[in-house]
Formats: C-alpha cells, structure tokens, sequence
C-alpha cells in the first residue's frame, strides 16, 4: 500500500496533467463534434465525451491524496479526516447515471426523428422555427 | 343706454328702415354704374324696389320644405341683428342699439348666421346649383375670413378693447381714424370686403352664368323678396362695420345735439358708406370671375400678409 | 401527522414508480393517484408554509449527515412560497388534464402522469434543496421529464423540440456541474450556507467564472435571452397541460434557482446589472418574436419567456420592492400562462390548428374558454383590476425607486408589444368571421374546475392583492437576509 | 359614500346585464339603462364624501370635489342617456350583455377617473376605462381590429405607459401618490430638475385628448363604435384627458415663473390649434358622416387642449364649459348618425341624403347641435368660442394662435354643413321613402342633450358657476360669473340674453309673417320639382351635389391634404414589424446555432467577466 502511493505521489504532477489535460480534452472534442459535426449521433456522441470529460475532472479534483475510502465500518469511525469527501465521488456516480439516461434519451429521440425525417442531418430538422 | 323701451323700439325700427332704405338704393346704384361703365343705359336707381314690390306682390308661392321656408327668415333676422348690435351712429339716442351688449366676436359670428341659414334652406330644394353655390360659399367664407379676423384681432390688440362702441370713441376723441392708425389691418379688411360682397371677381357663388344664380334658383316671390331685403340690410350692416372700424363712424354728438347732429351724421355716414361701397363695385365692373379655388388663394396670399403685418404693427405701436 | 419537506418529493417519487404497479390493480389508477398525491403535497405544503411563517425556516436533514455534511432541504420563507405556489399548480394542471387522451387506455396516459408528477417532483427538489449537489440532481431529473414530455407525441416536430430542448439542456447540466465542480474546489463544500459563508473568501477570477456556468446552466432552464432557442419549440409541441406545467411548476423552479443563486451563494450586487441587461434582452426579444408569430403556442412560448425576463429584472434590481414583485410576478405568470395554454389548448383541440388565423370567431364555439382566455390575456398584460397590474406595477415601483428611467421605459415599451399580439388574439376570437367547421370538444367539467379556479384567482388577487401580500413580504425580505439563512442552516450542526 | 354607491351600481349593472342576457335579451338593456340613471341618481342625491383605502401599501383616495363633480356629471349624466338611447339602438344586435358589461365598466372607470385624487387610483380606473373601451370599439366588427382597433390600443397603451412611468418615478422621488402631496412638493413643475414627469403625464393626458401627433387613433375608432357608445366615447372619455391636464397643470397656473406658463401656451397651446386646424381640414373631405363626426371631435378637442393650456381665467372657463357643451352637442351627434345609420342603413354621403321629411326630429336635433358646433349665436356653443377668443386675444397675447383656431372654427362651417346637407338635405332617393323617424326612446337623449345647447345659449352662467367653483376648488381663481353676461379682461361685454332674445323674438316675427303671407296659395313640392333643371328629373335620378362636395376648397389647401400623419404611423409600424419580424430570425430553428449561441455566450461573458461582473 505504503509502496503504491509513494509511486503515486512521486508521478502526481505527471498524473494530474494527464487526468486534467485528457478531461479537458474530452470536452474540447466533445464540443467540436457537437458544434460542427452535422449527423445527430454525432452530437450525441459529443455530448456524451463531454459528460465523460467533466466526470473525469470531478474525479481528479475529488481525489486526495492519502486518504482512503469514504466508508465508515467498525473500526473506522473516526477516521472521518483520512477519507475523501465523499461528496465529489457520489456526484459523479449520479452523473454518469443521467449521462447514460440523457444519452439513451437522446438516441431514442434520434431514431424517431430518423423516422420522420429519413435524415439525421441536424441542419434539415428546423421545421420549428422563428 | 335708455331704460325706456319705447324709444329703443322705435330706435330699432327707424334703424332697420334706414338700413333697408339705404341698402336698396346702394344695390340699385350699383346696377346703374355698372351699366354706365359699360356704356348701357341701365334700370332707374329706384329698380330695387320696384323688384321688391313686384315679389311681394305675387301670391302664387311653392316651396321645398321647412327649411326652405325658413332660410328668408335666417338671412333677415341675421341681417337685423347684425344691425342691432352696430352703432350706426356714435353717441345720440337713437342709433346706437344694442352696441353695448355685444363685442366684434359676436359680431363676426353673428355674420355668418344668416349664410348657414341660407345654406339649409338651399341645401333642401334639392337643386344642384344651388348646393354647389353653398360649397363655393363656404370655402370663399374661409378665404376673406381669415384676413378680416387678422385686421380685427389687429386692431383689438392696438386699442385694448374688442367693443365696437371704444373703438369709435377713440376715433371721434382723437379724431384719428384707425385706418391711419394701422393702415395694414384697414388694408386687409378692404379685401376682405371685395369677397363679402361677393361681386365680381369674387361672384363665384351666384356665378349667373354657370350655376344659374346658385342658391337662390329655387326662391321666388314672398321668398325672394325677404332675402333680397335681407341682403340689402346686410350690405349696409357691412358697409356700416367698416366705416365704424376703420373710418371713425359717422356722427358728432359732442359738436352737435339734437335732430341736426343725427341728420348731418347721417349724411356722413351716407358718404362715406357710399364711397366704401364704390370699391367692390368699382372692381368689378373691370375684373372677369375667379375660380373658388383662386379666390380663396388670393385670400390667403396678400390679404394674409397685410393681415399679419397689421397685427406686427398693432404690437409694435404701443 | 407530522409532515416535513422531504414529503413534498418524495410523495410524488414513489407514486411516480407505484404508478405501473396500481395500473395493474385498477385501470384508470394513473389518473387517480395523481391528484391524490398532488392534493396530499397541497396540504404538506400548507402546513409547512403555515409553520414556516410562524417559526421560521424549516431545514430538514436527510440520513443523518448534518449539515454541512450530506444532503439536506430547507424551506425558507421565500421557497414556502414557491412550493405553495408549485403543488398547487401541479394539482390545477392534473386536474385539467384529468381526462386527457381519454381515448386512450392504460399505457401512454401512465407515462404521462408518471413524468408529470417526476417534473412537479424535481422542481419542489430544486426549490426545496439546501446543496448544489441535489440542485444537479433535480435539474436534471425535471430536465430529462421535461424532455421526454416534449416529445411526448411522437410526431416529427415533437421529436425535433425534443432534440433540441435534450442539446441544450445538456449542455446546461454540462456547465452546471462544471461550476459545481468550481465552487467545490475553492470552498471544499456543496453546501449553499456553507458556500455564501465561504464565498468571500474565494479569489474573484475562479468566482466569477464559476459564476458564469451557473447563470448559464441556470439561465438555459429560466430561458434566459441567447440561450433559449429550446423554449418556443417545447412549449409549442408538448401536450397542453405540459405546456402549463412549464410555465407554471418548471419556470418558477428555475426561477428560483437562478435567484438562489444570484442572492444566497454570491452577493445580489454581482448579478445585479447581469440579471437586469439580461433580463431586458430577453423580454425585448421574446416579445418582437412573439408579435410576429402565426401559431398560438408559440405565441404563447414566447410570451412565457417575456415574463421570465421580466423577472429576471425585478431580481436583477433587487430592492425588497423589486423582490416583492418577482415573487409576485411569478405567481401571476404561473397562473395566468397556465390559464393561458389551457384555455388555448382547448381552442387547438377543437381546431386542430395551431394558426392563429383559426382562432377567427370561435368564441361562438367556446364562449366560456374565450371569456376565460380573454380574462388571462388581459390579466398577462397588466391591465388593472387584474392581477397582473399588480406585479408590473410593483416591479416598475421598485425601478422608479431607483430612478431607472431608461429601464421603466423600456419595459413598459416592450409591454406595448406584448398588448398588442394579446389584444389582436381576442379581437380575433371575438370578432373575426369564423373559418373553419364546429367541432364539438367541450371542456370536461375537470378542466372546467381548473380554469376557473384560476381565473376566479386572477380577479380575486387583482382585486385584493393584500392577501398575499404579507407572505410575499416576508417571503422578498428573508431572501434578501443572506446571513440568517446562513445560520439557520449551519447552526444545527 | 356616494362614491362607492356609483361605482357599486355600474358594476353591479355590468354583471347583471351581462347575466340577463342570457337569459332574457329584451330586458338587457333596460337593466343597463337603469344602471346609468341610478347611477346618475345616487351621484346626485348621495353625498359624494371621500372615500381613503390601502391597497398594497398605497393609499388610494377618491373625493367629490366640485371639480370632480363638474367632470363626474358631464360622464354619468351623457352616459346615462346614451344608456337610454342604447336601448333601442342596439335592439337586435348580437352580443347585448358583452356591449353593456364594457360600456357600463367603461363608465366606472371614468367617473373613477373623475374622483380618483391620488396618481394610482387615476391610472388604475385610466387604464380599466382604456381596454373596456377598446373592447367597444372592436365591437362592430373584426375588419378594423387589425389596424384600426389596435391602433386605438397601441396609441392609449403608450399614453398610459408613458403616464405609468411618470408614476413610479413621482413614487420614487417623493414617496406619495397623492396629487396635493405631489403639488405641494412641486412634482408637476418643469423648473422641479423632475421636469420629465409633468411631461410623461401630459404624453399620457395628450393621447387621450387626441392631440396632433396622436391623434391618429380617434378618426379610426370612432366610427367603428357603435354609436351610443361614441356618444360617450367622445363626449366623455376624452374630457379624462382634459381633466388630467387641468389636475397637473394648475401648479404651473398657480405659481406660475414666467417660462413654465410661456412654455405650456406655446407647446400645448399651438399643438392644440394645429389640431383643431388639421382635423377640421380633415373633416371637411370626408365621405361618411361618422367619419366626419370622428375628425370633428379631435377638432373640437383641440379646442379645448388650447384653452386649457391659457391657464386664465377666460382660458379655462372656456376649457371647461367647451368640455362640457362637447359632451353635449358632439354626443347628440354620434346620436344623430347613430339613428341615421340605424333607420337608413347607412350614414355614407353618397348613398344617402333628404331625410328631413323621414327623420324631422332627428333633423333638429342635428340642427341645434351643428349651431352650437359651429358657434353661431345665439346657441351655446357661440359662448365657448367667445370665451376662447378673447381669451387668446386679451389674456395670452396668442395672436397668430387665435388666427389658427380662427380658421379652424371658420373651415368647421364647411363640414357643418355638409353633415346636415349630406345625411338630411339634398334630394330624397327613392329607396328612402320607407324609413320612420327612430323611436322617442332614442329622440329623447337627443332632444335631451340639444337642449342643454339651447339653454346654455341663454343662460351659459348654469355652467359657468358649477364651472367656477370646480376652478376653484384646485385653487384657480375663477372670479364671479354672470348667469347670461359675458365679459373679457378689457371689461367688454357680450349679453348672450338680449342676443338670444333678439334673435327669437325677430326670427318668431318674420317667419310668422312668412308663413301667413299668402298662406293658402303655398303648394309643398318635392325635391325633385327643381326649376333650373328645365324639366323634373325622373324618380331615379338623384342630383343631389354628393361627391367632391368641397372639391374647390380642398384644390385651394392643395399640398396639405397629401401628406397625411395616419400614413406616417403605419409606415413607422409597418417597418417595426419588419423589423421584428427580422430579428425573429436569430431563433433559426437549427439545435446548433443554439448550442454555438450558448458557446458563445460562455466565451463572452468570461472575457467580459471584469466589465459585467
């Protein structure tokens, strides 16, 4: 354990490049597919890379080092201080549930539109308008 | 001015007979000048009444409905009222009337009484000439109306006053006439007096050989006769305004009393209405008939512009 | 019976997933067991409200974390009213839409009712929560509803509105948890009380920007100026007691947030000018929109996010008077839009069209429901003796206290337009000569109830707003107190 | 009391002829009609008292005073006979109970208006009379709605916004409402360093009274009402503005530093002049009597506007007495046209014309009030223009102004006329010979209304001294007044008495000698027996000089009748909509034009975050 973490701290400025950098990156992509690319999965592929981006910088920000998991068993009551916030993590984990429900959402409004419109060029769907 | 109301009746009626007399006689001067200036003998000076004999003479009479039947009545009863509330003569007992119970206001307003009557009277017979007369005569009414009422306000804000009676007074006290005072407004009610009277060139609504005499086509006899004494009254009315604004009025009380002074006052108010009288008619013996639409132009270009200069110069006279 | 907050949610939660389960037992359950719920969550909400004004804001503590710890829910003054304000709305709008597509059976009316009671229950989640944490978590539960309402017909528009209200919202949820993610790193904390109290101390620059993603999540859901390009097509294809529901349970939700927002976790002055430009643009631009549309729903869409900027404003200015109005503003818009869409829904139902050109003379129809639509019409645009004179009036006062000249002016030029599509819409239903074939959809008794129910409140509030008005106060003045929320949330802990 | 009885009734009123109408159609308008008079009634037999209540914080106050009471009467006791006159006028149109809910409403708010003494109370009671009254005027049919009623709405809207925001900011500055806390603290002074709310106001009063620039909405509207309510539309509704100018203007007439009163002769005063002078000209080439009755009252408003805007004592009175004697002579109008257009159908000068045999009544009453109209003595109308006049002359020193108005109240003869000529007059069609004179329900508000012309031409002290005292009761001087004596600052007199008696006692005389003269021989002809067309034109021709009637007239003005303000506004309101029909655009309809605006947004805001935040 004592091992791990130590590997851990030495790379933490690597790391946190990493995981912030590829969450930002995640969004950057993200959005470009949504704000350029013209075929509805697409976007909805967007969408979903940015939910995963900002997923990701939840995570990395939520993370502590030498701390251990927010769950409180006999013998741990009171190392509330040596755990992480708990919070960050239970928000992403509801976050990824509605990620996954809006995306499922979505592609269930992208096959009915597909129906109706035999295309899924979002530029063709502005019947409403104005 | 007196509380007994028999002198003023008969003050009234010696007025209105005056009046009547005069204006007859005028209208019949005039048909003589004309026919001189154009080399025709032309009917006896007394013509008028003659024609007033003969219409009131007949009796077979037709008309068009109650406010046919009634538009005489307007343009008389107009007429005499018009009179009533002019001093014919400065001072003296007998023809200064209502003078003091109505200012030019009323008098400006009272005058148009007796067209509208007319109008309504007109407008029922039906006859087409005679509704296009009315159209004419109203839109001349805005056309020598306005400079008029530009002269009036003129001399009312020169002389702080809007009775009839002050402004005489002032002309007779001073003895300038306001004509002198304030020779733009004098200007601008002279041409305002060639469309009153509606001859030539501003004859547009009787217009003899277009409309067939307009508006009064369809009267005759008991009709006919009333309005033509009406308007006989109501040149005098006119002339009588003019002379009472513009050229000190007629009558000295203060110089001479009695039946001297009211006769010689009236044989200067003969002459100097009658002189006054002679510019419409004089104009039109030479000039040919506008169109409405040019009379009420001309109106509004010099006449208005004297009318506004004499109002500059009331402002600028005190 | 002792009744808390968490009633208020978690009522229609589990009704929502009960409601698959008691269709089995009984066929029109789906029906039913909303307006149960709804009528339960009036009187919990009514208690709380009474309790609230008697002793003071309610916090309720979830699983025993305390706060700042774990999730809580605290009901102020200013969210009683909003809550009062929601369920009994929800329950006006169920039972307008009590026999909805009676013509259908069991399955899509279930859903219906099902996401309608999610959303009622989402938006009291959103007004009623004490952390941001819970905030996402009801946006995106009324988000999600609200989407899968719009596409609720499943036509191609319906779809179309759908995807876009789904890309926006989207990226709404995207930016709120990024600013979430901000305030958290700098204040360590998800709870609001803990956040104003940390707040002062959090470097600008990173306050600031957190700031931005919130007003932008928050402002895409209370259809703030650029970014409500979902609003009219939403508005305008889900079904008409949705279209209520927006305005009147949704709009005040989100509302609200922005509010809570801009006055408890920053400071109003930060906002102030933002919310006011913001707000201005919002209602100029939704009313040129709107005076030019030819679809009733539309219309009416627009309309909705006029008022919304409206109340952006009054919250933007932010003096007790200005709050007063908002609040009041609020109640008027959910109430009178709501009678709005209703009673425009009944004339596209008998019409079947959306033109406003269809509308001609159908007051020989529907002499009851143009009365009634004449009545919200006349009330939305402010003319006295109605109710919503009052709340314009107010907002103006608070201006003028201010002495915002240019502000007045332009609101009330705004509002110029605004009376001029309303009124062309009565002249129409009054007194155009009627186009199309009678049709003979009279409204159910239900919907009968509903509509005059508020229109009966529209007069009565026009007449005698001091029935409210204590509330109100008390509610605007308590928003405005950032420090006792402060305390009153931490100090149980 | 008396106050909450009045308005209790009328309301009252409303809902019960709203609800009879349902029931039984016959009795909806008697219902309305006893509504009006006991309205009238309990104003005059009540107390008016003062009535004080809280409203949100905000004290409403209402009180009879005898300015309130002056403008109170001119809208109940026209309303109620318009009421009666409705009776039978609306007999058999659709949509009773909705026609007398508004008009009854509509009369509450004004007579609200009348008594209400604090700004909100003013603006509330305003505001229901406006869009109870719009909803009259979209009444007859839904073809004016889109241009004509709405312009109507629009133009009061803007009045009434611009009257809501002097308001707030009166509030905002001086925290009260009320007028005499608001006069005391100078708040209707230009030299206040608040000089826009006495301006706001007066925008809002202005469009009321259908000032010029905003005029546009009255022609457009008042022939589209029906006319009993026109009557009231007109005679009443208008005088609010007028009542309003009066309340914000007397601190400036009171206190007056010379520029303020200079400022508001000269703004107010020519505006008002050149309205009466461009809607007389626009009356007078009118077609329709309703339209012309329409340009008329913006006419005669301007009157009114002018010599409200004097300040003096003449100046006012005749502001006063015009509001009053409008009422009358301009209500028994619409009236008129109303029975023309019910009994014949129509009230356009083409189609129609001779009816003084059919409708002889109706015709006197047209009679008497387009004298008193054109202000011929020895009618009422007559003492409102001499009042005015003398006024400009000897009070103000307006001496082009009173040439303006001169020409306006001159040029009003043409269209006088043409009204009485167009509807009664002229040769009789063929089809005409079936109308009936309207029935006494109807004549007698007529009669009723003419005849206030007729004894105010006498005796014009009965309004004068009701007059003088509503002067006086905001603190104006209005000095002693004669019962039939009129006189000017100069001490010149007019005795309207002895005018009148002269004029009846001359006129009595001649016409019976007239009549009498030869009496047995006068053989009544028709119209069509005309001498100077040679031969009697056949029973379907019809000579009648209907079209282009003013034509030269019209050729004399020229250039003036082309350009036309009415256009103007359309323009203006046509490109707005253009414009907003532009900007609409921004919303394309595509999700990612939306999603960028958000981006956008975003990316804006984070680099202006210094600047907005």
């Amino acid at each position: 354990m004592s091992n791990y973490q130590e590997i851990i701290s030495q790379y933490r400025p690597l790391l946190e490049i990493i995981v912030y950098g590829s969450a930002v990156a995640l969004i950057l992509i993200g959005l470009y597919a949504v704000l350029v690319k013209k075929h509805l999965v697409k976007l909805v592929i967007g969408l979903s890379l940015i939910d995963s981006g900002v997923n990701l910088l939840f995570v990395g920000v939520g993370y502590v080092t030498n701390h251990t998991a927010p769950i409180f068993s006999p013998g741990f009551e009171t190392a509330a201080d040596k755990m992480v916030d708990p919070v960050p993590q239970a928000l992403v984990l509801t976050a990824i549930v509605i990620g996954f429900a809006v995306t499922a959402l979505a592609l269930s409004l992208v096959i009915r539109l597909y129906r109706h419109h035999k295309t899924a060029n979002v530029e063709q769907l502005n019947r409403l308008r104005w | 001015m007196t509380g007994n109301w028999l002198i003023e009746l008969t003050g009234i009626v010696l007025t209105a007979l005056l009046a009547f007399t005069v204006g007859m006689f005028y209208g019949g001067l005039r048909r003589k000048v004309i026919a001189r200036a154009q080399n025709r003998v032309g009917p006896p000076v007394y013509q008028n009444f003659l024609d007033l004999l003969k219409l009131q003479g007949k009796t077979t009479n037709v008309t068009h409905g109650l406010m046919t039947h009634l538009a005489p009545v307007w343009v008389l009863v107009a007429a005499i009222t018009a009179l009533l509330f002019i001093p014919v003569l400065h001072g003296g007992l007998w023809f200064p009337n209502f003078t003091f119970k109505g200012d030019l206001i009323f008098l400006l307003y009272l005058m148009v009484m007796g067209s509208l009557g007319m109008a309504l009277g007109v407008g029922e017979t039906g006859n087409p000439n005679g509704a296009i007369g009315v159209s004419r005569g109203l839109s001349l009414i805005t056309g020598y109306e306005i400079p008029f009422v530009l002269s009036l306000v003129a001399i009312m804000i020169q002389f702080h006053t809007t009775s009839l009676t002050d402004l005489m007074h002032y002309q007779q006290a001073t003895g300038h006439w306001i004509a002198r005072e304030n020779p733009f407004a004098f200007l601008a009610a002279l041409f305002s007096v060639l469309g009153m009277f509606h001859y030539s060139p501003f004859d547009i609504i009787g217009a003899p050989a277009e409309l067939a005499s307009g508006p009064m086509s369809e009267f005759g006899g008991k009709y006919l006769g009333s309005l033509m004494t009406g308007g006989s009254i109501f040149a005098f009315v006119k002339l009588v305004l003019i002379t009472d604004l513009f050229l000190g009025g007629a009558g000295h009380p203060d110089a001479y009393t009695g039946a001297a002074g009211v006769l010689l006052g009236l044989v200067e108010l003969v002459i100097k209405t009658f002189l006054l009288y002679m510019i419409p008619v004089s104009i039109g013996i030479v000039m040919p008939r506008f169109r409405t639409e040019q009379a009420v132009r001309f109106f509004w270009r010099w006449p208005l512009l004297f009318g506004a200069l004499g109002i500059i110069w009331a402002v600028f006279w005190k | 019976m002792v009744v808390s907050p968490v009633h208020l949610i978690a009522a229609p939660l589990a009704a929502a997933f009960l409601i698959p389960l008691l269709n089995k037992l009984y066929r029109d359950a789906a029906r039913v067991v909303p307006g149960v719920v709804f009528l339960y969550n009036l009187s919990v909400s009514w208690i709380l409200v009474n309790r609230v004004f008697r002793s003071g804001p309610i916090v309720e503590v979830i699983a025993g974390w305390k706060p700042p710890f774990g999730i809580n829910l605290v009901m102020t003054p200013f969210s009683a009213v909003l809550v009062m304000l929601v369920s009994f709305m929800a329950f006006v709008i169920w039972l307008y839409g009590f026999r909805f597509k009676r013509s259908l059976k069991g399955g899509v009316v279930m859903y219906y009712e099902i996401l309608q009671m999610m959303m009622a229950a989402g938006s009291l989640g959103i007004i009623l929560t004490g952390d941001l944490f819970n905030m996402f978590v009801f946006v995106e539960i009324t988000g999600i509803t609200a989407i899968a309402l719009t596409a609720f017909y499943r036509d191609r528009d319906g779809a179309e509105a759908g995807f876009k209200y789904m890309l926006l919202g989207s990226m709404a949820s995207v930016f709120l948890l990024l600013g979430i993610l901000l305030i958290y790193t700098q204040t360590g904390s998800l709870n609001m009380a803990q956040i104003a109290e940390r707040m002062p101390a959090v470097a600008t620059g990173v306050k600031v920007t957190a700031l931005i993603f919130l007003l932008i999540s928050l402002g895409t859901e209370a259809e703030m100026f650029p970014l409500n390009g979902w609003a009219p097509d939403a508005y305008s294809q889900a079904p008409s007691p949705t279209s209520a529901a927006f305005a009147a349970v949704l709009g005040v939700a989100a509302i609200y947030a922005l509010a809570r927002v801009g006055f408890t976790l920053y400071d109003h002055g930060t906002v102030s000018g933002f919310l006011i430009a913001m707000g201005f643009l919002t209602m100029l631009f939704a009313e040129m929109a709107a005076i030019t549309q030819t679809n009733l729903k539309r219309m009416l869409a627009y309309s909705s996010m006029g008022q919304m900027g409206l109340a952006m404003i009054a919250f933007g200015i932010g003096s007790e008077a200005a709050l007063f109005g908002a609040l009041f503003l609020i109640i008027n818009h959910a109430i009178i839009k709501s009678l709005l869409f209703m009673t425009g829904s009944y004339f596209i139902y008998n019409l079947n069209d959306k033109r406003l050109r269809a509308l001609n003379g159908i007051h020989k129809r529907l002499p009851y429901v143009s009365f009634l639509f004449a009545l919200g019409a006349l009330a939305i645009v402010g003319f006295p003796p109605f109710s919503g004179f009052w709340s314009k009036f107010y907002i103006l006062t608070a201006a003028g206290a201010k002495q915002m000249m240019p502000l007045i002016i332009g609101i009330l030029a705004v509002t110029v337009i605004e009376m001029t599509y309303y009124l062309r819409v009565i002249g129409r239903i009054y007194f155009a000569k009627e186009e199309s074939e009678p049709a003979s959809h009279k409204p159910s008794i239900q919907a009968l109830v509903a509509m005059t129910s508020l229109a009966v409140l529209i007069i009565v509030l026009g007449l005698y707003p001091d029935l409210i008005a204590g509330f109100l106060h008390r509610a605007s003045m308590f928003l405005l107190d950032k420090q006792t929320y402060i305390q009153t949330v931490l100090h149980l802990s | 009391m008396g106050i909450i009885y009045v308005l209790g009734i009328l309301i009252i009123g409303a809902l019960a002829a709203f609800f009879v109408d349902d029931l039984n159609r016959k009795w909806t308008g008697p219902v309305a009609m006893l509504a009006g008079f006991g309205a009238a009634a309990a104003f005059a037999f009540l107390p008016g008292g003062i009535v004080r209540w809280r409203i949100l914080g905000f004290s409403m106050h209402w009180e009879t005073d005898a300015l309130a009471g002056f403008f109170a009467w001119i809208v109940l006791g026209l309303s109620a006979l318009a009421l009666m006159y409705s009776v039978k006028y609306m007999e058999g149109k659709a949509r009773q109970g909705y026609f007398y809910a508004s008009f009854l409403t509509s009369v509450a708010g004004m007579f609200g208006v009348a008594v209400s003494k604090d700004l909100l109370s003013f603006f509330i009671f305003w505001e229901i009379m406006t869009w109870t009254s719009f909803l009259l005027a979209i009444y007859n049919a839904y073809y004016g709605v889109e241009t004509k009623g709405i312009k109507y709405i629009i133009f009061s809207a803007i009045g009434a916004y611009a009257m809501l925001t002097a308001i707030v900011l009166a509030l905002g500055q001086y925290h009260s409402l009320e007028f005499s806390d608001l006069m005391a603290a100078g708040a209707f002074r230009f030299s206040s360093g608040n000089w826009y709310i006495p301006v706001l106001l007066l925008l809002g009063f202005a469009v009321k009274a259908a000032v010029l620039p905003l005029h546009v909405w009255a022609p457009a509207v008042y022939p589209k009402t029906p006319m009993s309510f026109t009557a009231v539309f007109s005679g009443a509704m208008s005088k609010m503005g007028i009542l309003g100018m009066l309340l914000i203007l007397t601190g400036i007439f009171r206190s007056a530093t010379g520029w303020e009163l200079t400022l508001v002769r000269w703004v107010l005063g020519w505006l008002g002049g050149l309205t009466a002078a461009w809607a007389t000209l626009q009356a007078i080439r009118q077609n329709d009597a309703k339209d012309l009755l329409a340009w008329s009252s913006v006419a005669q408003l301007g009157y009114i506007v002018t010599a409200v805007s004097t300040g003096t004592r003449l100046g006012l009175m005749a502001a006063l007495y015009l509001a009053l004697l409008h009422a009358a002579f301009k209500g028994s109008l619409f009236m008129v046209a109303g029975a023309v257009e019910k009994q014949a159908g129509t009230t356009d000068f083409r189609r129609i014309s001779g009816l003084i045999k059919r409708m002889p009544w109706t015709f006197l009453t047209a009679l008497i009030a387009i004298i008193s109209l054109a202000g011929i003595p020895p009618l009422g109308g007559f003492v409102g223009k001499w009042l005015l006049y003398e006024s400009l002359i000897s009070e103000t020193h307006a001496y082009f102004l009173v040439i303006l108005i001169f020409f306006a109240s001159t040029s009003a003869f043409l269209y006088s006329y043409r009204f009485l000529f167009g509807l009664f007059l002229g040769q009789e069609e063929e089809e005409a010979k079936q109308i009936t004179e309207v029935s006494w329900w109807m004549l007698i508000p007529m009669l009723a209304l003419s005849a206030v012309s007729v004894v105010t031409g006498m005796y014009p002290g009965l309004i004068f001294r009701p007059a003088a005292r509503a002067l006086e009761s905001i603190g104006l001087p209005a000095g002693q007044w004669d019962m039939s004596i009129l006189s000017n600052v100069w001490g010149n007199q007019t005795d309207v008495f002895t005018v009148g008696s002269t004029v009846g006692i001359l006129f009595v005389l001649w016409a019976l000698f007239i009549t009498f003269k030869g009496k047995k021989n006068t053989r009544w002809l028709t119209t069509k027996e005309i001498s100077t067309s040679g031969e009697i034109p056949a029973p379907e021709d019809n000579c009648t000089f209907q079209r282009g009637f003013f034509q030269p007239f019209e050729r004399a003005v020229g250039r003036l009748y082309r350009s036309s303000m009415d256009q103007l506004w359309e323009d203006i309101g046509a490109a707005l909509e253009a414009f907003f029909g532009f900007i609409r655009k921004i919303y394309t309809g595509n999700a990612q034009t939306y999603a960028m605006y958000v981006i956008i947004f975003v990316v804006l805001l984070i680099l202006f975050r210094n600047y907005i935040f």
